[in-house]
């Protein structure tokens, strides 16, 4: 047991730090947001620094990938890093072509990321297939949840290459720890920036933040966040078991509505404007409760992989 | 006690509805979307509150003195019920009829009456609301706006923020500071400025929530004439307090969340989710937070009539009608799944709305100080 | 309408808190609750006064006995008045010898004051059936819960006299009612205890109360205390349809799980002690929220008489 | 970052495990009802710890200088953890080898080491805390217990409150104020009290928690020998800090959750109802709050093994425990139905327990102020 960051863990962190201090930040990601576009200057930095082989590379694996993904949802980068650095290798055992998005067969709504990516990497039972994405497949969905998203055609939903049984049960574990990971870089983010706006904002003579009632609301809201942190940092590192996997999702995808609903009320207005960074991360923590089924589905899953509870299907 | 509507309020309330299946078009749906403060909706009201007008209803409760017809809060809160249920086709004009209005009734000059009354009951004029400032967001008394006299006009330097509708509105009802020594809520004046100035910039703040919503305005060597202040000199507290004393019973969010909470279960009908127990549970537990708001606001409805002072009844009720929005918001979200990821779709724009609630009635927390402080009369806090 | 009571039903509760204030109250309601017993004193001076008959009164009704049910939840009153003077008698048409209990067909697990009730009033699918209570019918179960409760002879949860077609669905609406009823009294006995304390305790140099804290959480549960009021009363008015029945109870179960955690927390240790009055509205707040169901079953039921939602049967 | 038990502490558990098994008679769930403050459980954990001292486990991670193994936090944690787990079949003897030892080889006498290190870490003692006053909860800087010198003696007078477990204790480790001039957390000085001393008197508070769960102590002119006092006189404010640093893990609620929320899976299962959304989405939120609350007690013993200073790391561990077992406590009563009317229920049992969760172990409250000043760096309040 070790609950600190290695040297060599840290200097990934570091190093991943700095190429995200130069290419991603909110601004950056509030600039892409109003064109629905995709950052490639980040994506190509990202991969000539090596960080698109770190969940296979040599003495890196899944939690030095999940802590990259959990920092470029920090930053608000602007790429799939989750998917394609994280979900896809650790499915696939090789690197697709990225970016990668993420898919259900069944599941008709926008995908993420879909109108940049390259790859299509879909959940289909209990087969994962993935199938290369060309310029006619997708078409683009205005949305303001803070990532580029876009229908995909019914016949690329259906992917091409199968990865073999029981790539499906993979690929629904590693997409839940990616969401626990995206979720825990946003809402880290989006909490640390209404604390600092409230720790200088004055009202009725005070700072916003002295006031209990705000207080307490704020370290609940960071109770839910270093919980997320460990239950995601611990079902990467131990390769994404079903029921760890699913715990994780669980948690860290309610944290994220508590995290929505708090930052939201107590910043007021300025929460909502783009003028101000906290919809960079708000709006996103949203948008990765509607993947996925949603977190009535993790709680579901989790439930049949605890206690073998019959599965009970989708909520929708 | 008695929860039963006055047969002729029930039967206006049919009545109203017919109204608005004819004068609502067919694209509603969408041009609603962005809700009150946009610029497709504020357009639809000028002709929509004209029709009202033309029905006697949209100034029904103010006395016949002024053109209305002295009809009951009662029967008003019919009209906020099915036009908050039907995306406020007022647009930003209920602000102009719950409370400009009845403002300038009583403070207003005879000038002032004869050039505001009139427009307002024909649902011909736009409004907006100078509360807020940058530095002063619930804490009204913090205001820094300026208003200095040269003869007959004030000269107002100042910045408001957050204000909806004011893109395309005429007048602004505008508070400033008129004594530039005062503190708090003294010396503080009213005035009614007309948008067209020379001086007032609005300029959009750009939001998640839609276009058009929030404004800055910034006021520049505005040279207001004194005859366009409402009420005494340095008293502004008093004609503001007066004004939102009946702004007190609020919109009726409770209507629309209730609304939506029925499409949102038609939705899952459609799509056979219906028998899904979670899902069950979850919109009834919306269901009954609408319900309470709904009576809670009836509770401050039934004190106006009877010509009580304003109560804490009135910040129960916001607390529990925001929590209603808030519930419904996020659960239309839930059911609708990825496809609410579109800007366009039913669900994102409810969420959209919805997450201003709370903010835009004043802070809940606001309120949830006034209820420990009056309801539970609980010492203060240093 | 009008949301204030009349005179005459300012003079009814006028009359019933005269009594509460000589035959309840916390203390009587703690002596009891040790032995298990039933208020005797307190059911002969509501009888005497006339309350037992004030559901089917002169002038007086159904939300009469909605008012009197609270007030005498909100006195910790031992004595099952919400059952023999609200539901029974506008369930039956009539008053059925008193005390009398509720009680599901197929429920097998304690019901609350049957060791001393004469009738049990039995649901049994689309009917309502009740029974005459022998001696020999009742055991005794030890509870902390603040109500006297024992498991009935399954011969005698079946009932004897049926009440007719569709007696079974009013006596659930009514039923419904009468929990929000006694809950809503109970929570608003609990909050104002709780209220008061923390206006005298002083911890850190001053009042408990006085904390932003503290406040925020009491002013949410007057919200949630003063929401079940007006559905409580606005169900029983109209007679207590099958929708606003189930709201009024969905409604105030919930709040009264929000009111047990809320007040306890803030009281701390003291409301453990049975030397303090909190647990005995608290525990009773737990108790209604075990019956018919729990708050899911209530909550199932809105969506079903709301939307046609298919039923969905009970969580237990 | 590693989150795998090392090889020797997963066999160890399996080796414990054995033991409970062995160990805890067929009727223990029965006796372990009331909690680890009941009559029977304080008399069996005299037997019990004794065995476990025997098998060398008790004070295991005490230095090998005082009788122990010098095992490090995370061998004692699977300790805690199989011992919450299990209903904490120590009593209160936890209190006595987690921190009442440790405080006394850190300040204690030859004499008073001599005394009790011996008899703790062998099992065949019972000590109670003395901290709680009617004046002063959570906040122990207010408390009022005077001590005044005379000569070889202390004598003390006051009152305690909330205290557990003495009913049967041989010594209490008492906070008394003993410069009666000082002002909160100067002028205290710790006594470890025996509690057999004429002027010691012991009263139940009745509870609904259950029986001989809460006592008072009157404390009347106990004369209590200088030589009992445990480090410098007026200096005891950093004998408890440093106590309570040991004290900082915590009891393993989530231990005890997570076993209790899968004992109601499987009535669930049982009665046919586990295949209910509604019931596996509570069970399974139940479950992940139970797996955050583990992971951040482990981050705190990561710290200590690490010989960190005490941190907010504590806080976060305390305020998710706590909401771990309020929730499974609030799930079994839900669950289970009017079957959780009796008070003999596992449904009722476990309730009772976990109300008092959040109260135990500092209030919640307190917790969230930690962190809002230490983690969040929230400016303080007035």
């Amino acid at each position: 047991m070790d609950f600190e960051l290695t040297d060599d863990q840290q200097a990934v962190l570091d190093g991943v730090d700095a190429i995200l201090a130069r290419f991603a930040g909110p601004a950056r990601a509030a600039e892409l947001a109003a064109k629905g576009g995709y950052d490639d200057a980040l994506e190509a930095a990202l991969g000539e620094a090596g960080y698109a082989e770190i969940a296979l590379g040599d003495g890196t694996g899944a939690l030095e990938a999940a802590l990259v993904a959990e920092r470029v949802a920090r930053a608000a980068g602007g790429v799939a890093f989750a998917a394609s650095g994280l979900v896809a290798p650790l499915v696939a055992g090789r690197a697709l072509p990225g970016p990668v998005a993420l898919a259900e067969a069944d599941e008709e709504g926008p995908i993420r990321f879909a109108p940049a990516a390259r790859t299509l990497l879909v959940r289909d039972g209990d087969v994962a297939r993935w199938a290369p994405l060309g310029p006619g497949d997708v078409e683009l969905v205005p949305s303001n949840f803070g990532y580029p998203v876009g229908r995909v055609r019914a016949s690329a939903r259906r992917g091409v290459e199968s990865l073999g049984a029981g790539s499906g049960r993979r690929l629904l574990a590693w997409w839940r720890v990616a969401l626990g990971a995206e979720a825990l870089g946003a809402m880290d983010a989006a909490l640390r920036f209404t604390v600092g706006y409230l720790r200088q904002r004055e009202q009725f003579g005070r700072p916003l933040g002295s006031f209990q009632g705000v207080q307490h609301r704020l370290a609940s809201c960071a109770v839910a966040i270093e919980g997320s942190r460990w239950l995601v940092y611990e079902a990467a590192a131990q390769g994404a078991p079903d029921e760890a996997a699913a715990c994780a999702a669980s948690y860290a995808l309610a944290a994220a509505g508590r995290v929505h609903r708090e930052t939201h009320q107590l910043s007021g207005a300025i929460g909502y404007t783009t003028e101000h960074d906290l919809h960079v991360w708000s709006m996103r923590l949203q948008a990765l409760r509607l993947e996925l089924g949603g977190p009535g589905a993790q709680l579901r899953a989790l439930a049949t992989e605890r206690w073998g509870a019959p599965p009970a299907g989708d909520r929708r | 006690m008695d929860f039963e509507w006055d047969p002729e309020d029930a039967a206006y309330r049919e009545e109203l509805r017919a109204f608005l299946a004819r004068e609502l078009p067919a694209d509603w749906a969408t041009l609603s979307k962005d809700g009150p403060g946009s610029d497709a909706q504020l357009e639809f009201s000028r002709a929509f509150c004209a029709r009202l007008a033309e029905a006697g209803w949209l100034t029904q409760h103010w006395p016949a003195a002024y053109g209305g017809r002295d009809a009951t809060p009662w029967r008003h809160a019919v009209l906020g019920e099915e036009m908050w249920a039907h995306g406020e086709p007022r647009g930003s004009q209920y602000m102009n009829v719950n409370w400009i209005g009845p403002a300038i009734m009583q403070y207003g000059s005879d000038a002032q009456k004869a050039l505001h009354l009139p427009r307002i009951s024909a649902g011909s004029v736009l409004w907006c609301q100078g509360f807020s400032e940058p530095n002063a967001g619930s804490d009204l008394a913090a205001l820094r706006t300026r208003a200095e006299r040269d003869g007959d006009v004030y000269v107002v330097n100042g910045q408001k923020i957050w204000t909806s509708y004011c893109n395309k509105a005429d007048y602004c009802f505008l508070l400033v500071r008129s004594d530039p020594e005062s503190k708090r809520n003294r010396g503080i004046s009213v005035l009614l400025m007309p948008m067209d100035l020379p001086g007032v910039e609005v300029r959009e703040i750009p939001s998640v929530v839609g276009a058009r919503y929030f404004h800055e305005v910034f006021l520049s060597d505005v040279r207001v004439p004194v005859a366009c202040r409402l009420g005494p000199e340095h008293e502004g507290w008093g004609v503001v307090t007066y004004a939102l004393a009946y702004e007190r019973v609020g919109a009726a969010r409770y209507a629309k969340a209730a609304l939506v909470l029925d499409q949102i279960a038609e939705h899952a009908r459609a799509n056979g989710r219906l028998g899904d127990p979670v899902l069950q549970e979850r919109l009834a537990e919306a269901r009954a937070l609408c319900e309470a708001a709904r009576l809670l606001a009836y509770r401050v409805i039934d004190g106006r009539v009877k010509g009580q002072p304003p109560s804490v009844d009135t910040n129960l009720a916001r607390v529990a009608g925001t929590e209603a929005d808030k519930v419904v918001g996020e659960l239309a979200l839930e059911v609708h799944g990825s496809e609410a990821l579109a800007y366009e779709s039913f669900a994102a724009a409810n969420f959209r709305l919805s997450m201003t609630a709370g903010v835009a009635v004043g802070a809940t927390e606001v309120q949830l100080n006034l209820i420990a402080a009056r309801f539970l009369e609980l010492p203060k806090g240093p």
